[in-house]
């Protein structure tokens, strides 16, 4: 008993491509809605490059504010594509089928989002040429790459070549649909992106292969990223709670964690505004909540360890910032909500496999989670520079400016509008993969029961 | 005598599988007859001989090469202008083995992109014969023999359960 | 062309045993007695002998007061602690991923619950060796001197009651029968129906412990839960000894050792040494336990795959607290790096990351070599030299730092070399699980039947248009 | 960077039992270096400039107390945390042993204000402004720093360097002590204190006064600090920033609880 209907070619053509050879009509209305939010906060961005940063509430000593936890956050977004499409690849789930695409093209836009972060953070954005690309020859100085905001640039940038690459090797058959389908100069462009495509046995070899190559030499890069961006703040020995050997592996871990979830929550959109029922089914999105309570515990065990070591030192100066992170009134109310949203309840809901067959409950819990993310990271910058160690007279709290909620929360906008755009040029979930899938799925009968089984080449 | 393609396209793989032993048995060499699928079939389902490729140099090569540049670029620019900070060595290895890594996979990557469009002979620049109806489910048996066979694999197809056989017009 | 996908893969990949003859084969296997065992049970006896000798000369000499002469003990008891602790789990990891290739390993990996039993045992003398928290002879206000050493026991007054050893005890109990738990819910299918291929004092065995069990569908229902979340359980325990373990005995002992990522290294270290064993034992099994036509290539294949992960994690981990530590360039920071990396110990620290990354690396890095039996063997050896030196590295290091009450490590102490007594104990505690071991196989099926079973009720290979290929069900 | 020049290593010495807390020191910088005016609003903001600030502690309670001062500016760090993270080597360490900013490097990424454990790094939020009176006090020697760029304390660079080519290169001598003193080539601040708690001085300069207690330091690492002879020791020294700015302990007379 297989779940979801047997489908044919023809079908799963029309169903997936139907956003890009029709528009629905909510289509554009919620481009609109995007654009004008990007607007404001370009606009504000403007402002803020005019006057100076001296419009944020950041002050002295919390010099790192909402840009940088925001920075942090979609990074960590970021690491869902290849946390899902490589190492499900490499296991050969076959329930990774109609979410690999999805996530890596999430993967590839909130990368682009995050890296305006830090840009639009600096003093004096118009001068970032010479911070992440060598080219000032006239005084040959050099970027300095002893720093971790060198490292960043390197990480990232590779991430994002090769997320990139990975979709678009994996475009290519689908192109050669779009090419069979499409009439006019929309026919010529995707012909000319399907580089021929024809589908003989030695392409399609060459494409199974590259799916598993890439993911496994994709999967060290996405590791290192965000060890990267965690040591921005390893490395800094003046803050106490930030300077903790574990730093690499948690930031890690928490950005699969808010990443997976992301991905589901979209799937599930994506199953709602495009009526992909037949592709995004129930069982999809209960192996990802599977998946996810996994991950959750890895996360909770890092938290854990992350904050018991905080205090082990028992120095004065980390147990000041750990009393405000836990104990003093606001900062300790934003904690308990971080803990709860990011772990208790979500996993709770993820071990009712009622609950993950929900999807109403799904998203729920997803989101909840990312709230919990984002606080999380909130949670681990501002304290630490806000209490600042033994110089009474350089404390200080901080809470955000309009400014910066305007653009924060442009960033989300952006995010949704690119992602968008991406579905209405090409198709978000991979049609050939699905028909490879068509094609696996067979059953065992065993006495009364038939189990669903599939062809495995290996 | 020019040789000239021969499309036949099949609407089940058992009966293109049927095609292609037939072809095989007509004595047309298997570098002449090609399955065009909307779909990767598991290796062998038509009984095609087992391609070859070199694909796993790729990323070897792409690593060396990416590698080297890491560990150029930063020590050339520690080096060009050395300026001491924070008492760290003017060479100081950690922070150029995260660059050098990052380097060693980014070339790793292209490359290894590089040789998959390289080891599936792609970008034609022409299509060639070929039928929309593929990418549908269809599968096409693409032959391409002397003219003075066509007549002859036509019916070796039509035989096998061909729905259509075509050649250039 | 059935031969086409034999074609690219040994004839052995994937194994099916016949349903109905397994349990005679395996009680067959079970009780026949062969050279290689006795020989292997006669070693085993002598490091036994070796090990006593050397545990009672060193008793005897300096001693339990003095804590810094039982560094090697400790570091022998951590390896044999980490990989024993964590073999369980391995089945229990599998079980849950319903990964078929695991089906010949689980029970060789639940078997090592017995061998859990006896770490109590071995554990005891450092119980009583370990230097309490609390700062003996304390004077207020004494330069840099502190009133209790850094440990994850934080009371509200003081240390708490018991800590850190009654605790420590308590955990390894903990762990040894929630194991013994999973192992005794898995044998029962396979004792009851195997009890009757069998004669004399196993055959008393097998019933008193199968008990009774029919194989209803709600037995079967009940033991795959109860498996279920026993192995949940253990999971978080394991962690949980490892973390207490680790920073009670290494890192509480070197002055101003603060450093959160060392549990999680040491937990992935151990799980690499246990894969590492468990295909060394798979090996073995299928060489000379005549176990071949249960233990597939595949297995070894998809194992080399996760061993491969782990080397890299370990590595991972290894350059995140390196990097750190290098970049702070606190004091304490720095001459930390110096005792455990770069001065003391450089020697061990460079052969350890030798054999726990870069060998099995360069062999598991190799599809062709991650499909043969011996490679991933061999990367598992070398993963056990690494991870007999890494303990050798953190817990001696830990166990001879100096003043253990001072605020940081105000100089860097030198190495210690074991003496022949050392050896002699290093060798006893390798050979009690080696014993013991062994004693379990023979008693008990070293197959999961019922899981062989099974597992042939869910793969087959067959045709598709004109290739043959595995075909695998998952059942929910 | 000068060529062909006399090795200089500044560094200063802070005598805390002779700091009075007046802040004459402060108002020098201020003066001095261009620092924008710290109105109410800039304290509010909690923006203010002090690259020499006055902290005061409280000891004891209430009635019995005594206020403890300590000056603090840039430390200047030989192993200073803020240089090395610095993506475009904005600061770094300049071999007379100063920590120098490169204003026009400077993009303002602010990791080095972070990673600055004495908070002595300054971020310029907004463009600095001063009142059309004061237009004409600025001192021409100084750059006024725009906004978005972080700047500190530099030891009065612009007073070292007058006095190198004043008594280097057209008299030939070597800056000491002495002739710092008598023609004001030493920081503001020391210049302004009026209880000579502030002690500046070149460390490669054999008869110069702060010597001894760098040679103490030197001598005796953190381990021994209670070895020392002097009275000489670091601000959190447990850290290895190795600064270049030695404090000598306060000597209470009457502590507390004994009146």
């Amino acid at each position: 008993m297989q779940e979801g209907r047997p489908l044919t070619p023809t079908e799963v053509n029309r169903d997936l491509l139907r956003p890009i050879l029709e528009t629905p009509k909510w289509f554009w209305p919620a481009i609109a809605v995007c654009g004008v939010i990007l607007l404001i906060a370009a606009v504000t961005v403007g402002y803020m490059i005019n006057r100076g940063l001296g419009i944020t509430n950041l002050n002295r000593p919390v010099v790192w504010g909402f840009f940088i936890t925001n920075f942090v956050f979609w990074i960590g977004i970021s690491h869902a594509g290849v946390m899902l499409s490589a190492i499900l690849r490499l296991a050969k789930a076959e329930w990774r089928r109609p979410a690999t695409r999805a996530a890596e093209v999430l993967t590839i836009f909130s990368l682009m989002t995050a890296m305006t972060m830090p840009i639009i953070h600096t003093g004096r954005p118009w001068r970032i040429l010479y911070w992440a690309f060598p080219y000032d020859f006239a005084r040959g100085i050099w970027p300095n790459v002893r720093t971790p905001l060198i490292w960043d640039p390197s990480a990232i940038l590779t991430y994002l070549t090769s997320s990139t690459l990975f979709v678009v090797i994996a475009l290519v058959p689908d192109f050669a649909v779009l090419r069979d389908r499409t009439t006019g100069i929309s026919h010529q462009i995707y012909s000319l992106l399907s580089l021929g495509w024809q589908g003989n046995p030695r392409q399609w070899k060459l494409q199974v292969i590259a799916g598993v190559l890439l993911s496994a030499l994709i999967l060290p890069v996405f590791v290192s990223v965000h060890s990267i961006v965690s040591w921005d703040f390893g490395m800094a020995v003046a803050v106490k709670s930030w300077h903790s050997t574990i730093f690499a592996p948690y930031f890690v871990v928490g950005a699969v964690h808010s990443g997976v979830s992301a991905v589901a929550f979209v799937l599930i959109l994506l199953r709602w505004a495009y009526g992909w029922q037949a592709y995004i089914r129930h069982e999809h999105i209960d192996a990802l909540g599977r998946l996810l309570v996994v991950v959750a515990t890895g996360w909770f065990y890092f938290f854990v360890m992350e904050v018991i070591f905080g205090i082990y030192g028992r120095e004065a100066d980390e147990i000041a910032v750990r009393a405000l992170q836990f104990t003093i009134w606001p900062i300790s109310a934003w904690t308990f909500i971080f803990v709860v949203t990011t772990y208790f309840i979500p996993v709770a809901l993820w071990l009712s496999r009622s609950a993950r067959r929900n999807l109403w409950i799904m998203s729920i819990a997803c989101i909840s989670v990312n709230i919990g993310m984002w606080l999380e990271r909130f949670l681990i910058i501002v304290p630490g520079l806000a209490n600042r160690q033994v110089f009474t007279f350089t404390w200080n709290m901080y809470s955000p400016s309009i400014p910066e909620i305007i653009i924060v929360t442009a960033t989300f906008a952006l995010v949704t509008m690119l992602m968008l755009l991406f579905s209405r040029v090409f198709p978000l979930i991979p049609l050939y993969d699905i028909k490879e899938g068509e094609i696996l799925k067979t059953e065992i009968q065993i006495g009364r029961r038939v189990v669903p089984a599939t062809y495995r080449e290996d | 005598m020019a040789k000239r393609p021969l499309l036949g396209l099949f609407n089940n793989a058992n009966s293109a599988a049927d095609a292609g032993d037939a072809l095989k048995g007509a004595g047309i060499s298997e570098n002449d007859y090609d399955f065009l699928t909307d779909a990767p079939y598991p290796e062998g389902a038509f009984g095609e001989r087992e391609e070859k490729h070199r694909l796993y140099l790729f990323p070897f090569i792409g690593a060396i090469l990416g590698l080297t540049s890491g560990i150029m670029i930063t020590s050339m620019t520690q080096i060009a202008y050395p300026m001491v900070t924070g008492g760290k060595p003017i060479l100081s290895l950690p922070p150029m083995a995260v660059i050098c890594y990052e380097g060693t996979m980014l070339g790793a990557i292209l490359f290894t992109c590089l040789g998959i469009i390289f080891e599936s002979r792609l970008p034609k620049p022409k299509l060639g014969l070929y039928d929309n109806r593929i990418t549908e489910g269809f599968i096409g048996v693409l032959v391409n023999t002397d003219e003075s066979q066509h007549g002859q694999v036509e019916d070796l197809m039509n035989r096998s359960g061909a729905i259509e056989v075509k050649g250039e017009t | 062309m059935a031969e086409h996908s034999t074609s690219h893969f040994p004839a052995d990949t994937w194994v099916f045993p016949q349903s109905n003859q397994v349990v005679n084969e395996v009680m067959e296997r079970t009780t026949k007695k062969s050279k290689v065992f006795v020989a292997l049970l006669l070693i085993s006896l002598t490091l036994l002998a070796l090990g006593i000798i050397g545990f009672v000369i060193r008793l005897t000499g300096q001693g339990l007061s003095d804590y810094s002469s039982w560094g090697y003990y400790m570091a022998a008891f951590s390896f044999v602690f980490m990989i024993t602790s964590s073999a369980p789990l391995v089945a229990v990891a599998f079980r849950f991923t319903k990964s078929h290739w695991r089906r010949p390993l689980s029970r060789v990996s639940e078997l090592f619950a017995i061998v859990g039993v006896f770490n109590i045992l071995l554990f005891i003398p450092m119980v009583i060796v370990l230097p309490s928290i609390a700062n003996p002879d304390f004077v207020p206000g004494a330069h840099g001197e502190l009133a209790a050493r850094r440990a994850i026991w934080l009371g509200s007054s003081g240390v708490p009651v018991g800590a850190p050893g009654l605790w420590n005890i308590l955990s390894l109990a903990g762990l040894a029968i929630t194991s013994l738990g999973i192992l005794w819910l898995s044998l029962m299918p396979d004792l009851a129906q195997s009890k009757h291929a069998v004669s004399g004092f196993r055959r008393a065995l097998y019933g008193a412990l199968s008990g009774r069990w029919y194989g209803t569908k709600r037995q079967w229902i009940q033991q795959k839960t109860g498996l279920c979340l026993l192995g949940g359980f253990y999971f978080m325990l394991v962690v949980f000894v490892h973390f207490v373990i680790v920073s009670d005995y290494a890192m509480s002992l070197i002055a101003g050792w603060k450093d959160s990522i060392l549990p999680p290294l040491y937990t992935i270290i151990a799980f690499q040494n246990t894969l590492g064993l468990l295909l060394i034992i798979l090996f073995v099994l299928r060489k000379w336990g005549g176990y071949r036509e249960y233990i597939g290539m595949s297995l070894f294949w998809s194992a080399s795959k996760i061993m491969l992960g782990l080397s890299l994690l370990w590595t991972y981990h290894l350059f995140a607290f390196f990097m750190t530590f290098w970049y702070g360039r606190l004091e304490v920071e720095s001459s930390i790096l110096r005792y455990l990396m770069f001065e003391s110990y450089s020697v061990i620290f460079w052969t350890n990351v030798l054999f726990s990354f870069f060998f099995p690396f360069a062999l598991m890095v190799w599809n062709p070599i991650r499909k043969t039996a011996w490679g991933p063997a061999l990367a598992g050896l070398s993963a056990l030299v690494g991870g007999f030196l890494f303990s050798i590295r953190i817990f001696v290091g830990s166990f001879n730092a100096g003043d253990i009450y001072a605020l940081a490590l105000s100089k860097v102490p030198p190495p210690v070399f074991p003496d022949i007594w050392d050896v002699f104990m290093v060798l006893g505690l390798i050979g009690v699980p080696l014993l013991v071991y062994l004693i379990s196989i023979k008693l008990l099926p070293v197959m999961s039947i019922w899981e062989i079973k099974e597992g042939s009720m869910y793969q087959k290979m067959d045709k598709l248009f004109r290739g043959e290929y595995l075909v695998v069900a998952k059942p929910e | 960077m000068v060529s062909s020049r006399v090795d200089h290593k500044w560094g200063m010495v802070v005598d805390l039992d002779r700091c009075t807390g007046c802040q004459a020191c402060v108002v020098a910088c201020q003066a001095e270096n261009n620092l924008p005016i710290n109105d109410k609003a800039a304290f509010l903001q909690k923006r203010a400039f002090e690259w020499i600030r006055i902290e005061r502690y409280w000891e004891g309670e209430y009635p019995n107390v005594k206020a403890r001062f300590i000056p603090i500016m840039c430390q200047h760090c030989s192993n200073a945390p803020c240089e090395p993270v610095c993506p475009v080597y904005a600061t770094y360490q300049s071999d007379e042993g100063l920590n120098v900013q490169i204003y026009n490097r400077c993009i303002g990424a602010r990791y080095c204000i972070n990673n600055c454990p004495y908070q002595v790094r300054f971020f310029n939020f907004w463009h600095p402004t001063w009142p059309a009176s004061f237009e004409n006090y600025l001192n021409p020697d100084v750059t006024a720093r725009s906004r978005g760029i972080t700047e500190k304390c530099t030891f009065c660079v612009q007073r070292l360097r007058r006095g190198e080519l004043k008594v280097e290169r057209t008299e030939g001598g070597r800056l000491n002590d002495q002739n710092m003193a008598e023609r004001n080539f030493m920081p503001a601040c020391s210049q302004a204190c009026p209880t000579n708690a502030l002690t500046f001085g070149d460390q490669m300069d054999k008869s110069a006064k702060i010597g001894p207690y760098f040679d103490d330091v030197n001598a005796h690492d953190i381990h021994h600090e209670h070895d020392r002879t002097t009275r000489s020791y670091l601000l959190l020294e447990e850290l290895g920033t190795k600064p270049n700015v030695i404090y000598l302990k306060k000597i209470d007379q009457y502590p507390l609880g004994e009146n």
